[in-house]
C-alpha cells in the first residue's frame, strides 16, 4: 500500500490506498472463494446475517463453476438472458457515450463493469416490483424489456423523448416498466422507495419496492431516513448499495470512514445485511431473491452492498486517470462480470465463444440501428425537436394564472 | 350548522377525507396516539386505525419523503410537521423532490401530498415556534402553498388540497387554532364559537385553492392579507373607519391575481401585510404583481408592514409582530399619499 | 406485555408496551445487576465495543455497592459534589416549573431523572472540553459552576438574560463554561461538534467535543452526518444518546424501529459504541471517563447510550398521563440516580439521611432565593425588561443599511 | 497584472488566505485531491496539506454542518457545495443554524463561515445542475448573500467573505467560469483571457460586501441585475444604443440600497434582471424596494426579466433562459412607456 501523504495536524483524513503513478496492487482484498458466508432462511433474525454484512456472498467461482450454499436455480435459458441484458446494456452504454463525444448528446453515464449488478437484480423480482435506481442501473430497464429506441430518445433530448427533454441525459422515467423516475439529486429517493414499500403493505399488497444508492451517497441524510423508516415499519422493500470503490474523485473510504463495509450500517437499524460480489450475476440474483422473499412475507428489509468497480470514468464530464492508477481498473482482483458469466455458461455447455461473438455482434448492431432511428428523431441541438413551449407543460396538473402569463410573454418573445 | 374551532375544522377535513378514500392517511411527529401537539389528529387514529394515523420517527426529511412514496404508489398522504420552524430537514425533499417529480418525469409520476404545518407567532415561541416560511415555497414551482385564517376555509381548503394532484403545503396559523386574533395581545383572547367562520359544515365541502376571499368590500384602500394578518387588517380598517377592500389570499400560489388587480386598479391605493420576515417575503412579490399590474392606477406607493429582518424573538415578540399599530400607520400614510 | 392494538393492514406501526389504563410491568427488561461487561482498554479496535452496545454497563448496585471493572476511581469529595450537583439539579428544576405555572415563564424543561446523566458526564470532561448539550442537561451547567441566577435570568428573559430575550427559556449558552448555544431544532448540533471537534484536531489541541440527542431526535439526518463524519475523520468527540424511553408522545420504539439499542448504530459506522445505566452517575461517570481518554488520544469518537427514563413530561406543555400509565415513572425498574448515588455514598459512609436533608433544604434555600434576585430583574412580562430595541442586535456582525432602517421604522412606530 | 479566469480568481483567493491565515481551509465533495469538479481548488491540497483542502462524505447537511462547528471554534471554514441545486439538504444547518447562531447566543457564539457553490445556467445541465436559489437565501436574516460577476470581484469579494465574522453563501455563476457571457449562446464562447476585469492583482485585497459595481453610466434607464445577467445587460444596452445606468449588484444581502434609489431616482426607469425563476424571486423584493423609495420618481413601470416559474428543463435551456431578446423587449417597453 502506498504510504500516506503528509499531513501536519493530528486532523485524521483518508486516503485511497493508489494514485496516478502508483502501481495499484489489491493483495489485501482477500477475494473469498470456497468460504462464501451460509444462506439462513429468508424469514431469520435480523441478527443471523450480521456476519453477512461483513463476509462476501459469491456463487460463482473465476473458473466457472458454482459455490456454496447461494448457488440459484436458474434455468440455462434464463442465465443466456441474463447474460445478453448485461451485454447490451454495455454495447447501448458504449455506443452512447461515443455519440457523446461527438456532440449529439450534452451528457451521459455508463455502468461499465456494474452491468451484473442491474442485470441480475431485476431479474430476482417481480414485474410489479417498483425500482427506485440511480444513473447507473439501465441494465434493469434492458433486462424488464424496455424500448432501447425511447431510452436513447430520452438521452438525446429529442421530438421522440417521453419527457420532452425535460430532464438530462440517463435520467429515465419508466413506470410501465416499474422504473422510479430518476432524481439528479442523490440519495432522494431511498426514503421514497420506503414510502413505495409502506403504500404497499398499507394496501395488503405483494409487491415490494428496490432502491439504490452508490456507495458515496450512502452519506445524504436519506440513506439514514431510508434504513430508520424501514425498520420501524417493516417496509417491504430492498435497499440496495452499489460499492463501485469510486463516487466521482472520492474513494469508498471517505463515505465510509472506519467502518468496514456499506452493508453493516444496516446491522444497528436491526435490519437484515447482505454483501454480495457484485460482478457475480448469479450471486446478485441470488441475494436480491432472498431479500425479496424476506420483504415479501412480511420480514421487513434488507441492506445489500453490492461489492463491484466502476470500470470507467463517472461520467463523459470525468477523467479518472486524473485521481487514480490508469490500470486500477485491470487489476481489480474481482474481474469482469460480463466475462465471468459467460465463463460460467461456457463451463456448464450452454454458450460458447462463437455465440458470444455472434451476440456481440448482434447487440452492436440492434444498437447502431436504433441509435440511428434515434437520431433521425433528432438531438438536443438539431433535427426535429421538443417543442419549446412544452417547457411550461406538467408543472402542475392545473397550471397556475402566473405561469399561463408567462407562456404567452414567451410567444410574444418569440414574436 | 356545527361550531369548530380551526384545529376541529382541520381534523374534520381529514376525518371526513379518510373516511370517505381508503387512500388517505395522515401521520407525523406525535400525530397517532396522542393526535398531535395541537391536537389536529385526535381521535382519528382511534376511529380510523393504527395505520392510518401513526407516529413517525423525528425526521422531518423522512416524513416528506415516504409521503412522496406513498402519493407516487396511489395514496393521498396528509404529513404533518409540528411546527414549520422545523420543515427544513424536509426542504430538499419538497423542493427537489415533491415539487419536481411530476416535471421531471413529464408527468410520469406525480406526488399528490398534503404537508399540514403550523406558522406564526404569538405564542411566545421564540425564533423556532413561531415562523413564518412562507416565501420560501411560493418560489419553488410545482408546489401549491395554502394558508387559510378561519375554521370555514380550513376545513374547505384542506379537503381541495388533499383532493389536489399537486403536492400542497398548508400552512396553519398557530395563533388562530382557537380563535380569532386581532393582534391586540392585551384583550382576552376570542373563541371561534359562536363566530360565524366557525360554523363549519359537516361532510365534504371545497373551498377552490387559488380563489381570494373578499373580507370587507371598501373603495379607499386594498388590504392585501393572509393567516392571521387578516383579522389584524380587519381590526385596523374598523377602528379606523375606512372603507377598505380587505381582500384574504387563502392561497398564495396559485395566487387570485384578478381578485387583486380588480381590487386595487378600483381603489389606487395598497398595503399588503405579512408576519414573515421583510426581505424577500411573499410580500415583496405581491408588491412587484400589484406594481406591474396597476402602476397606472396607483395613487401612492404600495407599503408592506410586515415581521422584521431578523429570527422572530422571544421577549421581544410583541415588537416583532406587526400589529394594529404598525398597520395603522402604513394604511394611514398610504391614504393620505397624494 | 400488553397486546398490540388492531390494525387492519399490513403496514407494521410500532407501539409501546402500556397505554394510560394499563398496569406497567417492566420484567421483561433485564437489569443487569454483576454481568457488566468487561472494560476493554479505551484504544481498543472499535469491535472490541460492539457488544457493549447491546448490554448495560453499571457501577452501582441497588444496594449502593459497587461492582464490576468500571468502577472509577473517585474521591468521596468528588462523589458528594456529583450528588450534591445532581440535588441542586433537581432542586431548581422544580422550582422553575412551579414558577411556569405561576405564569413567570413562557415555558420550561425538566431534566428530572436524568440529573446523572449530565452531571456524571460533566463531571468525567476537562474545562476545555466544549458540550452540546440539549435542554435537558442543564446538570452540566449546575456541576460546571454557572451561576445559577444568570440561568434563571435566562429563562425569565428578563432585565439579567445574557440572551436579552432573544431565546426561549432553557436554550441557554454559556461559552466561558464549555456550553454551547443549545438549539431549538433537534439534532443539528451532532454534527456541529464533530465540527469543532475536527478543529480541535486541526489545531493539534487535546480538548475534545462532547454533544447530545435525545433518542427521538437520532432519526434526524445530522445524526447520520455526526456518525459519519466523525468516523471519516476520526473527530476527537462523544457522541451521546440519552434514551428516556419517550420523544413527546412517541416511545422509543419508534425512533428504533427493530434495532436493539440506539449505541448499536454505531457499529457499523466503525466507531466505539457504550451503553450505560444512565441512573447510575458513577457509571456514566466511567464511560465518559474512558470515551474521553480515547478521544483524546486520537481513537475517535464514541457513541453512549445513556438508557435512563423521562420521569416527567416532556415540557411544561406536556401531561404523559395522556399517553403512558401513570404510575409508568415509578415502576421503572433502573430506580432514581440521585437515591442510588446517595444510596451508595451512605453505603461508603461518607453520607447519611441527616446530611442528605440537611442538603436538600440548602438546595432549596438556595434556589428561593437565588429564584428572589431573578425575578427582581424582571420576567417576560413584567418588572424590568430588556429593551425592545435589543432584537436588532446580533443579526449580523455588522448590521445592513435595511435592518438600520427597520430599527427607524420600529422607533417611528413607538411615537 | 496577472490574468486570471473566475476559476483561478477564486483559487487565488482562497490560496491567499490559506497563505496568510493557518485558521482558513477548505473543503467539499472532490474538492481535495482531484480539486473540485469545476476545479476551484486545484493545487491547494498539494500546496497546504492533506488536512487543509480534503474531501467530504457527499452530504451537505453534513459539510455545513461541521463548518459551523470549526467556525464557533476559531476556523475559517470555506465550504463547497458542488452546485447549488444540492444545497437543500443543507439548508437548515445554513438557516436555522449558521444564520442564526450570533442571534440565538446573542453574539456568545458566531459562525463566521463561507458556503461557496455555482449556480446558473447555460451549460445544459438541466433541473439539477441550473439553479439560482439566491432569494431562498436573501430571505433568512443573518446570512450574506454575495454573487460576482467577473474575477476582479470574485477574488476580492471571496476574501472579504472569508474575513466576515457573518455567515457568507458565495455564489457562483457557473456560465462566467471561464469567460463573460452575454447571453447569446451562438456565438462563440470568450475568454477572460485579454479582459479588463480578467486583470486580478496578485496578493490580498477586499472588495466590500455590500457594494454594487456601476457597470455603465447612463441616464436613459437603470438596469439591475448580478452574475451572467451582467453581461447580458451590458450587451443589450450596447447593442440598443442606450444611455443605461447599469448596476451589477455583487452583494445581495447586505444590498447596496442607496446606489440603486441613488440611480433610479436619476433615470426614472429600471428593469431588473434575474436568471432564476420569476415568482418570489429577488426581483421582487428588489421591485419592492424601488417602488417604495422612488415612487414619484418612476416615469413608467419597473420590469423583472427572470426564467420562468418551471424548473430549468434540459432541452429548452435557451427558452428559459432570459436571454438578450427578452430583455430587450423589457427594456424597449419601459423606455418606450410615457
Ligand atoms: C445531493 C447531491 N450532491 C452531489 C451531487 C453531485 N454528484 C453526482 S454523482 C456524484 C458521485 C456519486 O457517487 P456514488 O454515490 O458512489 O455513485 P456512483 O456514481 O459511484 O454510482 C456526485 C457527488 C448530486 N448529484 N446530488
Ligand atoms: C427538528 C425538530 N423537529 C421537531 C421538534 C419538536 N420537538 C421538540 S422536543 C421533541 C421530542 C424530542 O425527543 P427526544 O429526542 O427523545 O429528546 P427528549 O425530549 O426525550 O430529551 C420534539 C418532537 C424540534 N424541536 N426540532
Ligand atoms: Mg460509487
Ligand atoms: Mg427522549
Amino acid at each position: 500500500m502506498a504510504k500516506p501523504r503528509s499531513n501536519q495536524s493530528r486532523l485524521h483524513v483518508p486516503e485511497p490506498p493508489f494514485r496516478p503513478g502508483d502501481s495499484p496492487d489489491y493483495s489485501h482484498i482477500s477475494v473469498p472463494t470456497m468460504h462464501t458466508p451460509h444462506r439462513p432462511d429468508p424469514m431469520c433474525d435480523d441478527h443471523e446475517t450480521a456476519e453477512h454484512a461483513l463476509k462476501l456472498i459469491r456463487v460463482m467461482r473465476f473458473n466457472g463453476d458454482t459455490a456454496g450454499e447461494w448457488i440459484p436455480n436458474l434455468t440455462p435459458d434464463i442465465k443466456r438472458k441474463m447474460l445478453k441484458d448485461m451485454m447490451l446494456t454495455r454495447a447501448m452504454d458504449e455506443r452512447m457515450f461515443a455519440m457523446q463525444r461527438q456532440g449529439k448528446m450534452s451528457f451521459y453515464m455508463k455502468s461499465a463493469g456494474e452491468e451484473a449488478v442491474s442485470v441480475g437484480h431485476a431479474q430476482a423480482l417481480l414485474d410489479t416490483d417498483m425500482t427506485f435506481p440511480t444513473y447507473r442501473q439501465q441494465g434493469i430497464l434492458i433486462n424488464r424489456g424496455a424500448s432501447m429506441l425511447e431510452m436513447m430518445n430520452q438521452c438525446l433530448s429529442n421530438s421522440g423523448d417521453p419527457l420532452q427533454g425535460k430532464n438530462i441525459p440517463v435520467l429515465y422515467s419508466f413506470k410501465k416498466h416499474g422504473f422510479f423516475s430518476i432524481s439528479g439529486n442523490l440519495g432522494t429517493q431511498l426514503i421514497q422507495a420506503v414510502g413505495w414499500a409502506m403504500a404497499e403493505a398499507y394496501k395488503n399488497s405483494d409487491s415490494i419496492a428496490s432502491t439504490f444508492t452508490g456507495e458515496g451517497a450512502t452519506a445524504e441524510g436519506d440513506f439514514h431516513y431510508a434504513l430508520n423508516f424501514a425498520s420501524t415499519y417493516r417496509a417491504p422493500c430492498i435497499i440496495n448499495v452499489v460499492n463501485n470503490q469510486w463516487a466521482i474523485s472520492s474513494f469508498q473510504g471517505i463515505a465510509m470512514g472506519e467502518g468496514e463495509s456499506f452493508a453493516a450500517r444496516g446491522t444497528g437499524y436491526g435490519l437484515a445485511t447482505l454483501r454480495v460480489d457484485g460482478n457475480d450475476a448469479l450471486a446478485v440474483y441470488a441475494v436480491t431473491s432472498w431479500a425479496a422473499e424476506r420483504a415479501r412475507k412480511g420480514g421487513g428489509a434488507t441492506v445489500i452492498e453490492h461489492f463491484t468497480y466502476r470500470k470507467e470514468g463517472h461520467s463523459t464530464s470525468d477523467d479518472p486517470s486524473k485521481y487514480r492508477p490508469k490500470n486500477d481498473a485491470e487489476v481489480w482482483p474481482f474481474g469482469d462480470p460480463v466475462k465471468r458469466l459467460k465463463d460460467h455458461l461456457i463451463k456448464l455447455g450452454e454458450w460458447d465463444e462463437d455465440q458470444h461473438t455472434a451476440y456481440e455482434k448482434e447487440a452492436k448492431l440492434f444498437v447502431r440501428e436504433t441509435y440511428k432511428q434515434a437520431e433521425a428523431l433528432g438531438t438536443v441541438d438539431s433535427g426535429p425537436q421538443v417543442d419549446d413551449f412544452t417547457m411550461f407543460e406538467q408543472v402542475y396538473a392545473d397550471p397556475p394564472k402566473l405561469l399561463l402569463e408567462q407562456k404567452e410573454m414567451f410567444k410574444r418573445e418569440l414574436g | 350548522m356545527p361550531q369548530m374551532s380551526m384545529i376541529e375544522a382541520i381534523r374534520d377535513a381529514m376525518d371526513v377525507k379518510m373516511t370517505e378514500d381508503p387512500n388517505v392517511l395522515t401521520f407525523g411527529e406525535d400525530v397517532g396516539f396522542f393526535g398531535g401537539v395541537f391536537r389536529c389528529t385526535a381521535g382519528l387514529q382511534e376511529k380510523h386505525g393504527l395505520h392510518r394515523c401513526f407516529d413517525t420517527p423525528i425526521s422531518e426529511g423522512g416524513i416528506v419523503g415516504i409521503a412522496i412514496g406513498m402519493a407516487a404508489n396511489g395514496l393521498r398522504p396528509v404529513a404533518e410537521i409540528q411546527f414549520a420552524d422545523y420543515i427544513y430537514p424536509g426542504y430538499d425533499q419538497i423542493a427537489s423532490e415533491a415539487a419536481r417529480l411530476r416535471y421531471r418525469s413529464n408527468g410520469d409520476f406525480i406526488a399528490p401530498l398534503t404537508i399540514r404545518t403550523p406558522v406564526g407567532g404569538g405564542i411566545f415561541g421564540g425564533p423556532t415556534h413561531s415562523q413564518s416560511p412562507e416565501a420560501l415555497f411560493t418560489h419553488i414551482s410545482g408546489l401549491k402553498t395554502i394558508i387559510p385564517s378561519n375554521p370555514y376555509d380550513a376545513k374547505g381548503l384542506l379537503i381541495a388540497a388533499i383532493e389536489s394532484d399537486d403536492p400542497v403545503l398548508f400552512l396553519e396559523p398557530k395563533r388562530l387554532y382557537n380563535g380569532p386574533f386581532d393582534g391586540d395581545h392585551e384583550s382576552p383572547s376570542v373563541s371561534w364559537k359562536g363566530h360565524e367562520l366557525g360554523e363549519v359544515p359537516s361532510g365534504r365541502y371545497t373551498v377552490e385553492l387559488g380563489k381570494a376571499r373578499q373580507v370587507t368590500e371598501g373603495s379607499d384602500i386594498t388590504i392585501i392579507a393572509y393567516g392571521t394578518m387578516v383579522w389584524v387588517a380587519e381590526a385596523v380598517a374598523k377602528n379606523m373607519g375606512i372603507s377598505a377592500d380587505i381582500l384574504d389570499l387563502r392561497s398564495l400560489m396559485p395566487l387570485d391575481i384578478d381578485a387583486i388587480e380588480a381590487s386595487v386598479k378600483k381603489t389606487g391605493r395598497c398595503v399588503i401585510l405579512h408576519e414573515a420576515t421583510r426581505t424577500s417575503g411573499f410580500g415583496a412579490e405581491l408588491m412587484a404583481l400589484v406594481h406591474e399590474r396597476c402602476f397606472y392606477h396607483l395613487e401612492a406607493p404600495i407599503q408592506r408592514v410586515t415581521g422584521w429582518d431578523t429570527p422572530y424573538p422571544h421577549a421581544q415578540e410583541w415588537a416583532y409582530f406587526p400589529g394594529q399599530k404598525r398597520v395603522t400607520a402604513a394604511v394611514r400614510e398610504v391614504l393620505e399619499a397624494a
